[in-house]
């Protein structure tokens, strides 16, 4: 139990609060409720993050003062910290982006879309806030559910055939990545006797049942992280979502399972990694990159091209697996393939959301996204089509941005640890969505400009350039920042 | 005396079992639904009445034999009620 | 023993008899006599609690939420995929077989004396002023997970809303009930509430000291109150009435209360003030069997729907 | 032995309920699959929890405790999969294209 | 005289069971829904006998809360039955 522990411990608790109240509340108050949460997440991510970075060590909340293996705790390491303060910054720009599609007057009766995206917006940053900071496998599967409960419903508020059905595909998707992990549970506690993976770290033996649970813990995480082979859900569920549940399910939700495999992979069973499962891992997520970039360059809507380019960028997160295994004794290295793989996932959820934001704004003026279409986009809406193109930037990896930093890391990991082969790809994705971002810029900057500009500005233009801002200045920081990502690091246990 | 006691016990739920099996019989053998619902109907309330009663010598060990007679009644209620609702449903084919 | 083998090759017989039934009210009758087998498999592995449960949403609240869907797609099977071809269902049989396989080989291979948390709970159990230990890991030790549980209720019943069409929106959840006529299943409706609310508030209470305890009350109490509504006997009020509302929402956010009230005053959240912890987790099952019942029973009727 | 029994049966389950939602296209048996694939999970988990007696429990009360949360959880998850079910039949009902 | 009971409660399992090839060979719905009920009385009977046996009150709770919810079943399936013998 430390001090600071209450901070992530609010951090999850009082989005739950707020959903949970947002029911009566309405859809009016709902909203209010979220407004006047943003600033306090914030600040609880941002007072976590000083605390792990001050201290140096986890900041951990014992909930009702029952120490696991027998009671629960919240634990916020490093990787929590960086992911509370992604979370809490893009559930804000996307809350204050979604006024004006869910907004509800003083007065005005409440819609079905109203009432339900507030409370789904809170369950998802609750959610989020739950998976990375709860320690218990268990309490992981309930906070996955959650995530799924909210997204389900985020995705398909349109209610239109198609959007009801790729929902529906979603759900079976999710639900069976739920229940090959809750397998997983079992066997892990019928092997050791607790779920507390602080417990667990460095303890697991090389037997049949870690095997399997590990096995089928990891499919079933795959399968809601939409890696290739399982991405098959991701894209539909993009075709018809609103532009606000877009930019939260790429940048956040796809993110909560990797962060839990990663704890499972690198925590629980250090040392226990085979080499050869990690290549596979990072086979699936080099093929991810390249697939999906070309799956991406091929799309005619803007929003799926989008929704290809999160395939391919989740492909990058799984070069970690094989280049930390390889990992052990070269902490420096490790330090530097772990950074990396972070950002890539900081930096990414940030310019996803841009692009999506973004692309929302452009669809809704231009009344459709495809991308021969574009044509003057960038004359009619300068301001989003510069974001989407800085956004693009991180993307590719072009520096100095934040997605130039992680993959520069994993890319030089990648040739320290004699894989070359990962290089290579990380290499070839650039050029690919260079491609694609390249294709719907180009698009977008041609026109004639017949079109008037003359319009009232946005107050949304700003949040998507903000966000894409974001992303590219993770680049500049200096690296002593990313001190930060490294602490509590759980195959650093002794 | 109590040796008599089991032997109202044994004979009671003897013959519950005697009209559980009798209800399952009927209900495999009998050539049509509704002769199949009278029958199994029948069966189960005895069943479970003649089980009950012989189980109330011994109730003190569950908490008495009130609590044995309400689940009785209960299921007596029930599919009283439900016995007219699946008559309707057997005719309707 | 005998009882297990039994018991075992049933329930495998019903759950065969499900996957490959044809028609969906076959399927679902059998998914019910399914869920009764497992309530036996429970009691035989020594979990009343579960047993209790598996009987009361597995085969409750799950059956009648699934016939009432099967009578409601009938003659439309809107199949979401093409049926897979005979070489991938060879494919598919036999990946599925190899989790089995894979699965009962770590079952088998678990290690021996088993570890278990049974001796810690019961060396404090003492500390939570309750009998049930089941029911001490739950309002207690992992009363975090029962809290989040509880939110996940919430949620569920927002996202079935958000499910409703919007022309629905804001009217009396579920399909519209025809209202019978004084038959059998109105007496039924009339007489079986009144029992089940006693049985479900003696469960509640025993809850505390034997197996029972909210899930099960809270399962029992919906069925009940759905009893008159299947008999067309009540109509549910508006997904728009505020006392509706409040009421699913009031069980969590009070246990959300009373665990940040334990980290303001003992400082840790969930944390119960030494000798009210008794007092308080009672209130906190009250509550919450109250919101649970109605979000349970919410959760069965469904959403809105079309106006016919 | 009635722990390893309830085990293998669990294992059993999980393997039909898998094939059930990935061979059967009809979304309501996919529904039917995704409970039989529970019931199994929870019984292997009831398995760990029955070895785990002791202490003058039946059972380990630890994963009693959780798996009753996770029918809780798998029922809700299954009143949304068939309200969404639900919502998509009743479209093709007042739009027959 | 507890083994005694143990055997009829193993006996009661046994004759239910037997009862439930009605539930996949039908024809009528009615049949179905019969099978599942005397699965459910048996159960009942069972949990008694088993509890009485062991001297453990809560099988009486669990019989309580089956009778109650085998009831809901039943009267959830005569709502739900459709016309006819449930042809796929």
């Amino acid at each position: 139990m430390t001090a600071w522990g209450a901070l992530p411990m609010l951090a999850v608790m009082l989005p739950v609060l707020g959903m949970v109240l947002a029911l009566p509340a309405g859809a009016r108050g709902a909203e209010r409720i979220t407004l006047a949460l943003l600033p306090v997440g914030i600040a609880l991510a941002v007072g976590t993050a000083a605390a792990v970075q001050a201290s140096g060590a986890p900041v951990v909340h014992l909930l009702g003062h029952w120490a696991p293996p027998l009671g629960l705790s919240f634990r916020a390491d490093g990787l929590s910290a960086a992911m509370l303060l992604t979370a809490a910054l893009v559930v804000a720009a996307v809350a204050l982006f979604a006024r004006a599609g869910f907004g509800t007057a003083a007065g005005a009766p409440e819609t079905r879309a109203a009432f339900a995206f507030w409370p789904l917006l809170l369950a998802l940053w609750g959610a989020t806030n739950l998976v990375v900071v709860a320690t218990d496998l268990f309490t992981l599967y309930v906070a996955l559910e959650l995530l799924t409960f909210a997204a389900m419903p985020i995705v398909c508020l349109d209610g239109k055939r198609a959007t009801l059905e790729a929902a529906l595909r979603y759900l079976m998707f999710a639900l069976l990545g739920s229940v090959l992990y809750l397998l997983g549970v079992a066997l892990i506690y019928g092997a050791y006797g607790t779920l507390d993976f602080v417990l667990l770290a460095g303890k697991a033996r090389a037997e049949v049942p870690t095997y399997v649970a590990v096995a089928l813990m990891t499919a079933g995480l795959l399968a809601k992280t939409a890696l290739l082979p399982l991405h098959l859900w991701l894209p539909p569920a993009h075709a018809g979502a609103p532009p606000a549940a877009s930019a939260i399910l790429s940048a956040l939700v796809v993110k909560g399972s990797f962060v839990i495999l990663v704890r499972l992979w690198f925590g629980v069973m250090p040392g226990l990694a085979a080499p050869a499962a990690a290549q596979v891992l990072g086979a699936l997520g080099a093929a991810a990159i390249l697939l999906g970039s070309v799956a991406a360059l091929r799309q005619e809507r803007l929003k799926l091209l989008v929704a290809y380019s999160t395939v391919a960028q989740i492909g990058y997160l799984f070069l970690m697996f094989p280049l930390l295994v390889a990992a052990p004794g070269h902490e420096a290295f490790a330090a530097k393939t772990w950074t990396g793989g972070v950002l890539q996932a900081v930096s990414h959820a940030f310019a996803k959301a841009s692009m999506f934001l973004a692309a929302g704004l452009i669809a809704a003026r231009l009344g459709q996204d495809r991308i021969d279409g574009l044509a003057g986009a960038a004359r009619l809406l300068p301001v989003p089509v510069a974001a989407f193109g800085l956004a693009g930037l991180s993307l590719m990896g072009v520096p100095p941005s934040g997605g130039f930093a992680a993959k520069w890391m994993l890319l030089t990991s990648a040739i320290e640890a004699g894989q070359w082969w990962w290089a290579l790809v990380i290499l070839g994705g650039g050029l690919l969505t260079g491609s694609y971002v390249y294709r719907v810029m180009a698009a977008a900057l041609t026109g004639d400009g017949t079109q008037p500009a003359l319009r009232r500005p946005d107050k949304r233009e700003k949040i998507v350039l903000a966000l894409a801002l974001v992303s590219v200045v993770l680049g500049l920081l200096p690296l002593a920042a990313f001190g930060l990502v490294q602490v509590g690091r759980l195959d650093l246990a002794p | 005396m109590s040796l008599l006691v089991d032997a109202f016990s044994l004979l009671a739920i003897l013959a519950g079992l005697v009209f559980f099996a009798a209800g399952t019989a009927g209900l495999l053998r009998f050539p049509d639904a509704s002769s199949r619902l009278h029958a199994l109907t029948k069966a189960d309330h005895l069943g479970l009445g003649l089980i009950v009663l012989g189980l109330l010598p011994r109730a003190e060990a569950v908490g008495g034999a009130p609590r044995l007679i309400a689940v009785w009644l209960l299921v007596l209620v029930s599919s009283a009620a439900a016995g007219p609702l699946l008559a309707r449903l057997a005719r309707r084919r | 023993m005998m009882a297990d083998g039994l018991i075992a090759a049933a329930i495998l017989g019903v759950a065969l008899a499900t996957i490959a039934s044809r028609g969906t009210f076959t399927a679902v009758a059998l998914f019910i006599a399914y869920g009764l087998l497992l309530s036996f498999a429970w009691v035989r592995l020594g979990a009343i609690d579960i047993a209790l449960t598996e009987a009361a949403i597995g085969a409750g609240l799950s059956g009648a939420l699934l016939l009432g869907a099967a009578s409601r797609v009938a003659g439309r099977g809107a199949a979401m995929d093409r049926r897979p071809g005979r070489a991938m269902t060879v494919a598919i049989a036999l990946g599925c077989a190899g989790v089995t396989a894979a699965l009962a080989a770590a079952i088998l291979l678990l290690p021996d004396p088993a570890p278990s948390l049974a001796p810690q709970v019961a060396a404090n159990i003492g500390a939570t002023g309750l009998g049930n230990p089941v029911a001490a890991v739950l309002m207690s030790f992992r009363g975090l997970d029962t809290l989040l549980e509880s939110a996940v209720l919430v949620l569920a019943v927002i996202a079935a809303w958000s499910l409703a069409p919007d022309d629905a929106w804001g009217g009396k959840p579920g399909p519209m009930q025809p209202v019978l006529a004084d038959g059998p299943l109105a007496l039924l409706a009339r007489l079986l509430p009144p029992l089940g609310i006693l049985v479900a508030v003696h469960v509640l209470w025993i809850g505390k000291d034997a197996p029972g305890g909210k899930f099960q009350a809270a399962a029992i109490l919906a069925a009940m109150w759905m009893l008159p509504w299947m008999a067309g006997r009540v109509v549910p009020p508006p997904i728009s009435a505020r006392w509706l509302r409040v009421a699913v929402a009031a069980g969590p956010a009070l246990f959300i209360a009373i665990g940040l009230a334990g980290w303001m005053t003992q400082g840790a959240f969930l944390a119960y003030p030494p000798g009210l912890a008794l007092p308080l987790i009672m209130v906190v099952e009250i509550a919450l069997t109250a919101s649970i019942a109605i979000a349970l029973a919410l959760l069965v009727i469904g959403p809105p729907g079309r106006r016919a | 032995m009635t722990a390893t029994v309830f085990g293998l049966v669990g294992a059993l389950l999980t393997g039909i309920g898998l094939f059930g939602l990935l061979a059967r296209p009809e979304p309501l048996l996919r529904i039917l699959a995704f409970n039989v694939l529970g019931g199994g999970i929870f019984l292997v988990f009831g398995a760990v929890a029955r070895r785990g007696a002791g202490a003058g429990f039946a059972g380990d009360p630890v994963p009693q405790a959780i798996i009753l949360t996770g029918i809780v959880v798998a029922f809700a998850a299954t009143t949304l999969a068939v309200a969404l079910l639900l919502r998509i039949a009743s479209d093709d009902e007042s739009d027959p294209s | 005289m507890p083994e005694l009971l143990l055997t009829a409660a193993v006996i009661v399992l046994v004759s239910v069971i037997a009862g439930l090839p009605r539930i996949l060979r039908g024809p009528a719905v009615v049949d179905r829904i019969m099978a599942a009920q005397l699965l459910g009385t048996g159960g009942i009977a069972a949990l008694l006998l088993a509890g009485v046996a062991t001297a453990t009150p809560s099988f009486v709770d669990a019989a309580l809360v089956l009778a109650l919810l085998a009831a809901f079943a039943t009267i959830a399936m005569a709502r739900a039955a459709p016309r006819g013998d449930d042809a796929p």
